[in-house]
């Protein structure tokens, strides 16, 4: 059996396995088979490519190849992640957090099976050359997802499924339309009809040069929008942060993988306008779209309270930096393929984090969680690394990738958009800064002990050390299988570090190859 | 060498000069002669809060003053030692002194000689950059980097420039009438320890100790003087000839100071600055007047 | 005999050597962290094996210094998207041996100060491992960042300076002001770290490679020298903490703990310098405005630094400010030095470099021995303050006289080696007054009036810092009960100071020392330096001479009045005090009123802020007078701006607004806008 | 009668519906109008006479879209809405007559988009275009302006109906019929979860008002 097949049909079908399971011990243990032999089958297809399967429906390139690579190793991360995370979760009726009220958890064999199925549907995404098939392949994924986020059965989490679900399915019906515009472009290519949409013959030889530009140009914008809306570029991005706050960090992890999904729909079209001169046009655009993604993260980053959100708005932010590299081209292509990467791991890790972080502090105020570098050591020295990951401070692999970008825009000549891209870093890495350490610290001692009020020093943070009410927050003891918890994240910043510091020179390789396809 | 034992007299002078113009007859011109050797010959009194940095005050002063006395030209003369930015040296030595009499005066712990302390640091850092521009202007004007050289060039200066040479020796007798506490800068001879500068400082120096503050501070006088006075026309027909000329231009400068002394009125504190800047406008014009 | 064994290293081993030190260090802070359960025994091995290990890595470096060895480098692979084919590597060179010696000096003896320091934290023994980690690997990082070959390893070790530094400063948490003061210092580096980021790229981008073997390229080919210049000037300028760009300086110096500030102030700002150097060492023909540029903001700097370092009270405050002030002096060598260049004035050239060259060293040397002495008198006082101290002389005088040593040294004052490279910098600026070439007398005039000026200032700051912290009558309690800490911290200033008196005792070796270095710099070759350095030898044999005259002549006079004072009555009493019987400490100057008549000479620029109650009444309740000077760039600039940013963008924050028909209708929007713009 | 006339008859209707979509305030007749409006076009094809539709396959294709749109989803909202025991849209944000005008207004704007754009086939209406567009705008407006989470819903499925629309119009070769069948699957799919959603929606808040679900923002 073709192994592309396989990719797809194991999760599907262990989804539905784990729908019929009773007991949760072995569909755990599925759940963790299932995303082990999703990593093998993935590394065995990126070892020897398997051929395509159908008339494009399934194959496999490198920008598919990186894209699967990404959702193939986050889902193993969370699925390490779930098996202790599930097994903390009570069943029955539990009293919400912040609020006074009780919930109830949807039963676990829904959350694995869809799990599983979220997996298959983000698989099809990545192996799919026809864009009508990863049309569905996407919208499927906001689907399977839908019930992820609705795990914690309250109010808030159906207001973010309603959110997620709404503003999801309208962008997608966009993108559909734009798939609509993009055969309407090609009536005149010759090999238009024997495969409609299928990507090959888009950007193929002779094909590109007979699409029609307008109606090219109005499926570039629609498809834009559409999955730009699912991949949470500003101003499309909103239903991010309201969802991801909500969701349990496991899905929120997922969801990172989803976010790169929906880029991958963007940049099938982008090849397809590159194929067809329309280079410049997507260009623009996308370069647009990054500045503006990271401008509104900079700004939503400064004074955030809730640290969920926070990681949403970065994600956001990266997200912008991807589309900002890949609009540019030139060198920036593979930086920003890199960074689609290490942008994935740091942020699984910090979702992680940040889920022990919510397990230990019952909160996700930040002013709420202090004192976490001596309550919690491994899990604050996880936090604080993860927050400079994802500011792209070396060693970490984010730092080569920003660098690549920045290194491209500077070798196109475009000034200000470097300008602008380093500004909005710093101001971004600004706004952070008010958070992580403060979560790490302890309280802030105000009188005695050491020296007394220095004149002339005062202090420059804002003053969110007032708004909280005096006295630490004493977590609760660690629960059950926090260690095991605390494994994922381990293995995600280890592998930020090797990305950093000692990359395999075939995989550096594989990167510019990518690169190449798409500047 | 003639300076270690001609110092003592030039603050005789200045309080001859003084005494004749009020009318007085005034103590005689080697009064600190026999300050000295009386002071030299009784014990001392410490203070309980001192420590050897008391005692290093007035040492270090007195050697780091010598030390510059050999750095200091007699007019056209070269001086002992000389070799380039030797300027620099001599400046830096007085500094230094001053940082050790400052560090003695907070070692009693007195609030007297702490504001004594403070006052003379703020007036060193004012008389230090005109000091320098004057140099500096001077060292233009000779195209030299050396003491010596310079006064010895300032001699062939061309004959426009005296301007120039005037300007740079008014903006040096500032900083001689500051750096040594003089009218109208400060009154040696005030008796209210608020309105003192330098001798807050040394109100709790006895003995021998005040014997060595007292001859360094004629010896600072001596040097600044110097300065001053090499700036003169002296005559160069003959070494004994130009420095019996550059005594007599020490004279001179002490009388000069003498009659600003009974002319002037002590200025208020607050307006202190005003002089300082005056001779650092001075030394740039000059300067300037060298430059073309 | 000494050159064969020198040879024969040097071919297989000095970068070995070199690893192997910087290793140890590592390994120290290792040891550390996994013997945290015994501190004690942690800081031991700590200390041992940095010391064991700065020494190894020295080795290298100052055979390298005078040239006594090739520059020594090594290569490894490593592979990214873009990193082209250039191997990344490092190379010692004389430049990056001048540099060396603060790093490795000030890491391994600050070590052995932070093993005894660090023990009042003993109980808080999870963060000391980690702390001793961060000071091990800030060690090696700084020595990686001087040798570093390759613009993206110079990026990522000099942001694990800057994060392990940070670390460090933060190392007491707890504390607001360190909280701040955290924050302030990340948050300035990030920013001077983006135009560094900036700078490597158009360095990549011109050269197409990452390698600093291939810069010399830009040297003979048009190049857009000027940016590369002042994005450099931008980026190592925060980190050498240049005016404006200080903010972080004052308050991250005094938050750390005590080695750690003399690391920091010692060796790492300069890094900055450092990374300036190399840059310079890339371009060839600077622009005479570079160098105006740089003595404008060297000066500015200098002066800034030294009156701020006086309007300080707190101790390590001070010192933070006199680094600013030091480093302004630095600049202003350099930009002497880039003067020259411009100009072809090779003596000119050299005197800057070289000056700035040794004065980073001589600043290293003072202020690591004073940082550390000012550890000790806080870790006895427990208070930074300056009012909270007071006769600490008395209470511990090795300390006491070390600091007043260092104090001395970093006024500037003769016979110390603040002013042997002081004096390079005046030379400079009489060279440049003795010119034929008119456009340099005149600024040169200003130079040296504002070098004067800061040496008077830096001179009162000093004085206040050694009178009103050692001398005088205890102000407080515990300044009352102060100790001496024991060997453990007196030792490395020990070392700290001999260095500060061998410097200025070598004055005429230097010169040949630091050819080699401004070689690299300059590009020329050292050859062309031997005349000026022949004509060097007359002001610093003149400059020894003084010295040891002086200290000739302090001595005679010493003994003299030992002798004279022998037979003679020696009473003690207590101070004058216009008749009061009782004085009482509190009523001795304070380091507010010390500072107060320069501080007013200066308001307009300082704007000291005054808190004054007046008596009033006929039974007047009692008075009150303060008065503070905040930096007047934080305070009256950067604070307002970061305020009304904040404001302003949290107003934004309400396009985030809850409902999901306003975020379909920014979808709607978009889409219209882009249909009607694009299509 | 003229393939033409019947085309362009569609597409009054589609427009007619669309206008009753924005002014009514019943959801009843909400759901009632996007269920003609998918049926109405669910034959666009038959009279266009794609090729696709010649086959079993695509005839089978437009008689699921029928099914889907005339029956299931109607049916599926009416069982939401007899949930949430729900009869009006109260107070939209923008009234009902608002709402016409800016409907119409995007009508006119369709026009000019469609201007912009050639049809790949000179013997389609060149109202089709236009049509569509204002169809998905009223979808878009609908769910904007509506409080309602049901009326939303509504509003999704008038901006699907729209695309479909467009779809039928451009790209007359179609998509291949799996793909077709894959839309179709997850536009169900999509609107089922919806429907359960709001199901959660009414039981736990007791109403079914969107713009109630504001708990979260910044």
């Amino acid at each position: 059996m073709n192994l592309l097949l396989l990719l797809i049909l194991i999760p599907a079908a262990a989804g539905l396995a784990a729908f019929a399971i009773g007991p949760d011990r072995p569909r755990r243990i599925l759940l963790l088979a299932t995303a082990a032999l999703h990593v093998f089958i993935t590394g065995t297809a990126a070892w020897h490519r398997p051929p395509p399967l159908g008339n494009g429906w399934l194959a496999l390139d490198d920008l598919g190849l990186l894209f699967l690579a990404i959702t193939s190793l986050l889902f193993l991360a969370a699925a390490l992640y779930a098996v202790p995370y599930l097994a903390h979760e009570k069943p029955g009726a539990q009293a919400d957090r912040t609020e006074p009220f009780l919930f109830v958890n949807a039963p676990e064999a829904t959350f694995t099976g869809c799990l599983l199925f979220f997996l298959a549907t983000m698989t099809l995404v990545c192996l799919t050359q026809r864009l009508g098939l990863l049309w569905v392949g996407l919208e499927a994924t906001t689907l399977t997802s839908a019930p992820l986020i609705y795990y914690h059965r309250h109010h808030r989490s159906l207001e973010a499924l309603w959110k997620y679900l709404v503003i999801c399915s309208v962008g997608i019906a966009l993108a559909l339309l734009g798939n609509f515009c993009l055969s309407a472009a090609t009536v005149q290519t010759p090999g238009g009809a024997a495969a409609p949409l299928a990507l090959y013959g888009l950007i193929g030889q002779g094909h590109a040069g007979a699409l029609q530009p307008a109606w090219l140009k109005a499926a570039f914008i629609f498809i834009l929008v559409g999955y730009g809306t699912k991949a949470g570029l500003a101003p499309l991005h909103a239903w991010m942060p309201d969802t991801y706050s909500e969701a349990p960090a496991l899905v929120a992890l997922l969801s990172g993988a989803l976010l790169n999904c929906a880029l991958l729909g963007i940049l099938r079209a982008f090849q397809v306008c590159l194929a067809a001169d329309l280079g410049a046009f997507a260009r623009d655009l996308l370069v647009l779209f990054g500045l503006f993604s990271m401008a509104v993260a900079a700004v939503f980053l400064l004074r955030q309270r809730n640290y969920p959100r926070m990681l949403a708005y970065s994600s956001i932010e990266h997200m912008g930096i991807i589309t900002l590299g890949v609009g540019l081209g030139g060198i920036a292509t593979a930086g920003a393929l890199f960074h689609a990467l290490n942008h994935s791991l740091a942020k699984a890790m910090l979702f992680l984090v940040a889920g022990n972080i919510l397990t230990l502090y019952q909160t996700k105020e930040i002013a709420a969680v202090r004192g976490l570098g001596r309550a919690a050591p491994v899990t604050a020295a996880l936090w604080l690394a993860g927050f400079f990951a994802i500011t792209g401070a070396p060693p970490f692999a984010t730092f080569l990738s920003e660098l690549q970008i920045l290194l491209g825009a500077l070798s196109l000549d475009r000034w200000g958009v470097a300008a602008l891209y380093l500004g909005l870093l710093a101001a971004i890495f600004i706004g952070m800064l008010d958070v992580f350490p403060r979560m790490v610290w302890p309280d802030p001692v105000r009188r005695g002990g050491g020296a007394p009020p220095v004149a002339g020093t005062l202090n420059f943070e804002p003053s969110a050390d007032t708004a909280v009410p005096d006295g630490s927050p004493t977590p609760p003891p660690e629960p059950r299988h926090y260690a095991w918890r605390l494994l994922p994240p381990c293995l995600l910043a280890a592998a930020l570090l090797v990305l950093g510091l000692a990359m395999p020179p075939a995989l550096a390789q594989f990167f510019e190859r990518c690169g190449m396809l798409i500047r | 060498m003639a300076g270690l034992a001609l110092a003592p007299l030039l603050p005789g002078l200045i309080n001859r000069v003084k005494a004749l113009a009020a009318g007085r007859r005034g103590p005689p011109t080697t009064q600190l002669y026999r300050d000295l050797w009386k002071l030299l010959r009784k014990g001392v009194v410490y203070s309980a809060t001192t420590t050897w940095v008391f005692r290093a005050g007035p040492r270090l002063g007195l050697a780091a003053t010598l030390t510059a006395l050999t750095l200091m030209p007699w007019g056209p003369l070269p001086a002992l030692l000389t070799f380039p930015g030797d300027m620099v040296v001599l400046v830096y030595l007085l500094g230094l002194g001053r940082f050790f009499t400052v560090l003695a005066a907070l070692d009693t712990g007195s609030s007297f000689e702490g504001m004594g302390a403070s006052r003379e640091a703020c007036l060193a850092a004012l008389a230090e950059v005109p000091l320098f521009l004057a140099l500096a202007a001077l060292a233009r004007g000779a195209d030299a980097m050396a003491l010596s050289p310079i006064y010895a060039g300032l001699a062939h200066l061309p004959a426009g420039t005296t301007a120039g040479l005037f300007l740079a020796g008014a903006a040096l007798l500032v900083v001689y009438l500051t750096e040594n506490a003089r009218i109208p800068i400060d009154d040696p001879n005030t008796h209210l320890e608020l309105t003192m500068i330098h001798e807050v400082m040394i109100l709790d120096h006895s003995g021998p100790e005040l014997v060595l503050l007292e001859y360094g501070g004629a010896l600072k006088l001596w040097l600044l003087g110097g300065l001053v006075a090499g700036l003169l026309p002296l005559p160069a027909s003959a070494a004994w000839a130009t420095a019996l000329g550059f005594l007599a231009a020490q004279a001179a400068v002490a009388l000069l100071a003498g009659l600003i002394e009974s002319t002037l009125a002590r200025i208020r504190l607050v307006r202190l600055p005003q002089l300082p800047l005056a001779a650092a406008a001075f030394a740039l014009l000059a300067f300037v007047l060298f430059l073309t | 005999m000494f050159h064969l064994v020198v040879f024969r290293l040097g071919m297989f081993g000095f970068m070995t050597l070199f690893l192997t030190g910087l290793g140890l260090i590592v390994a120290g802070g290792l040891a550390a962290l996994l013997l945290e359960q015994w501190p004690e025994r942690a800081g031991t091995v700590a200390a041992i094996l940095m010391v064991t290990g700065a020494a190894v890595a020295a080795v290298p470096a100052l055979l390298v210094l005078p040239g006594l060895s090739a520059p020594v480098s090594c290569h490894w692979n490593w592979a990214f998207p873009g990193a082209g084919l250039d191997q990344p590597g490092l190379r010692l060179d004389p430049l990056s041996a001048i540099f060396l010696l603060p790093v490795l000096t000030l890491t391994g003896l600050g070590a052995v100060y932070g093993r005894t320091y660090w023990r009042p934290w003993h109980h808080r023994h999870e963060a000391l491992g980690l702390a001793w980690l961060s000071y091990g690997l800030l060690g090696v990082a700084m020595a990686l960042v001087a040798t570093a070959s390759h613009g993206v390893v110079f990026l990522v070790v000099w942001e694990l300076m800057t994060l392990t530094s940070w670390f460090l400063v933060t190392f007491e948490n707890e504390k607001p002001a360190v909280r701040s003061a955290g924050w302030l210092y990340l948050v300035a580096s990030h920013i001077g770290n983006a135009c560094l980021l900036a700078l490597f790229c158009l360095l990549a981008r011109n050269t197409g490679s990452w390698d600093f073997s291939a810069y010399p390229w830009l040297r003979t080919h048009t190049v857009p020298a000027a940016a590369f210049f002042l994005l450099a000037l931008a980026g190592f300028g925060v980190k050498a903490g240049l005016a404006p760009l200080h903010v972080w300086l004052p308050e991250a110096h005094p938050a750390a703990p005590s080695h750690v500030s003399a690391v920091m102030s010692g060796a790492m700002i300069a890094m900055g310098i450092y990374g300036l150097l190399r840059i310079l060492s890339f371009l060839d023909h600077p622009a005479p405005w570079w160098g105006w540029l740089m003595i404008g903001l060297g000066l500015g700097s200098a002066l800034f630094g030294a009156l701020l370092s006086l309007a300080q009270s707190d101790l390590k405050r001070l010192l933070a400010y006199s680094s600013v002030e030091n480093m302004g002096l630095v600049a202003t060598g350099i930009g002497f030095g880039l003067l020259g260049q411009a100009t072809h004035q090779p003596a000119l050239l050299f005197l800057g470099y070289a000056g700035a060259l040794l004065h980073v060293l001589n600043h290293a040397l003072f202020k690591g021995l004073l940082f550390f002495a000012a550890g000790a008198a806080v870790h006895a006082v427990g208070s930074r303050s300056l009012e909270a101290m007071g006769g600490l002389l008395r209470r511990m005088p090795e300390t006491g006289a070390l600091f007043i040593l260092g104090a001395a040294a970093a006024a500037g004052l003769p016979p110390l080696n603040g002013f042997t490279s002081e004096f390079f910098l005046y030379l400079a600026g009489f060279r440049g007054l003795t010119t034929a070439q008119t456009g340099i007398q005149a600024p040169a005039l200003i130079a040296l009036a504002g070098l004067a000026l800061t040496g008077v200032l830096a001179g009162a700051a000093m004085a206040k810092a050694a009178g009103v912290g050692f001398l005088g009558e205890p102000r407080s309690e515990a300044a009352a009960n102060a100790h001496e800490p024991g060997l453990g911290l007196f030792l490395p200033m020990l070392v700290l100071a001999l260095g500060c008196l061998a410097v200025p005792v070598l004055a005429t070796f230097w010169p040949w020392l630091l050819a080699p270095a401004t070689a690299e710099i300059t590009g020329m070759p050292v050859d062309a330096f031997t005349d000026i350095i022949n004509h060097l030898q007359p002001p610093l044999a003149g400059l020894t001479t003084a010295g040891v005259l002086l200290l000739l002549v302090a001595g005679w006079i010493t003994l003299r009045m030992r002798y004279l004072l022998k037979p003679r009555p020696v009473r003690r009493a207590a101070t004058w005090t216009c008749g009061y019987l009782q004085p009482t400490p509190r009523m001795q100057y304070t380091a507010g009123s010390f500072a107060q008549p320069m501080i007013t000479l200066f308001r307009g620029l300082l704007r000291p802020r005054y808190q004054i109650t007046r008596p009033a009444g006929l039974f007047p309740a009692p008075a009150a007078f303060a008065c503070a000077t905040p930096d007047v760039v934080r305070e009256h600039y950067l604070r307002p701006l970061f305020h009304a940013l904040r404001e302003r963008l949290a107003v934004l924050r309400a396009f985030q607004e809850g409902h999901v028909q306003v975020y379909i209708l920014y979808i709607t929007l978009t889409l219209l806008i882009l249909l009607l713009w694009k299509l | 009668m003229n393939t033409f006339l019947t085309f362009d008859l569609l597409l009054v209707l589609l427009v007619l519906t669309n206008l009753l979509l924005l002014v009514s305030s019943r959801l009843v007749t909400c759901i009632r109008t996007v269920a003609a409006q998918g049926v109405a076009l669910a034959l666009l094809p038959l009279v266009l006479g794609h090729d696709q539709v010649a086959t079993i396959a695509g005839a089978l294709l437009a008689l699921t879209v029928v099914l889907l749109k005339g029956a299931v989803f109607p049916w599926l909202l009416f069982r939401a809405l007899r949930v949430a025991h729900v009869k009006r849209e109260i107070e939209p944000y923008v009234s009902y007559t608002v709402s016409l005008l800016i409907g119409i207004l995007t009508l006119f704007a369709g026009y000019g988009i469609a201007a912009r754009l050639p049809l790949p086939d000179p013997g389609i209406s060149p109202h089709l275009v236009p049509v569509a567009i204002f169809t998905m705008m009223t979808g878009l407006l609908l769910l904007i302006t509506r409080r309602k989470a049901l009326t939303q819903v509504v509003g999704y499925l008038a901006l699907e109906n729209g695309i479909y629309t467009f779809g039928v119009a451009v790209a007359r070769d179609g998509s291949p019929w799996l793909v077709e069948l894959g839309v179709l699957l997850d536009i169900f799919v999509a609107v089922f979860v919806m429907g359960i959603a709001i199901f959660h929606i009414s039981r736990e808040f007791d109403h079914i008002d969107a713009d109630q679900l504001t708990a979260l923002k910044d």
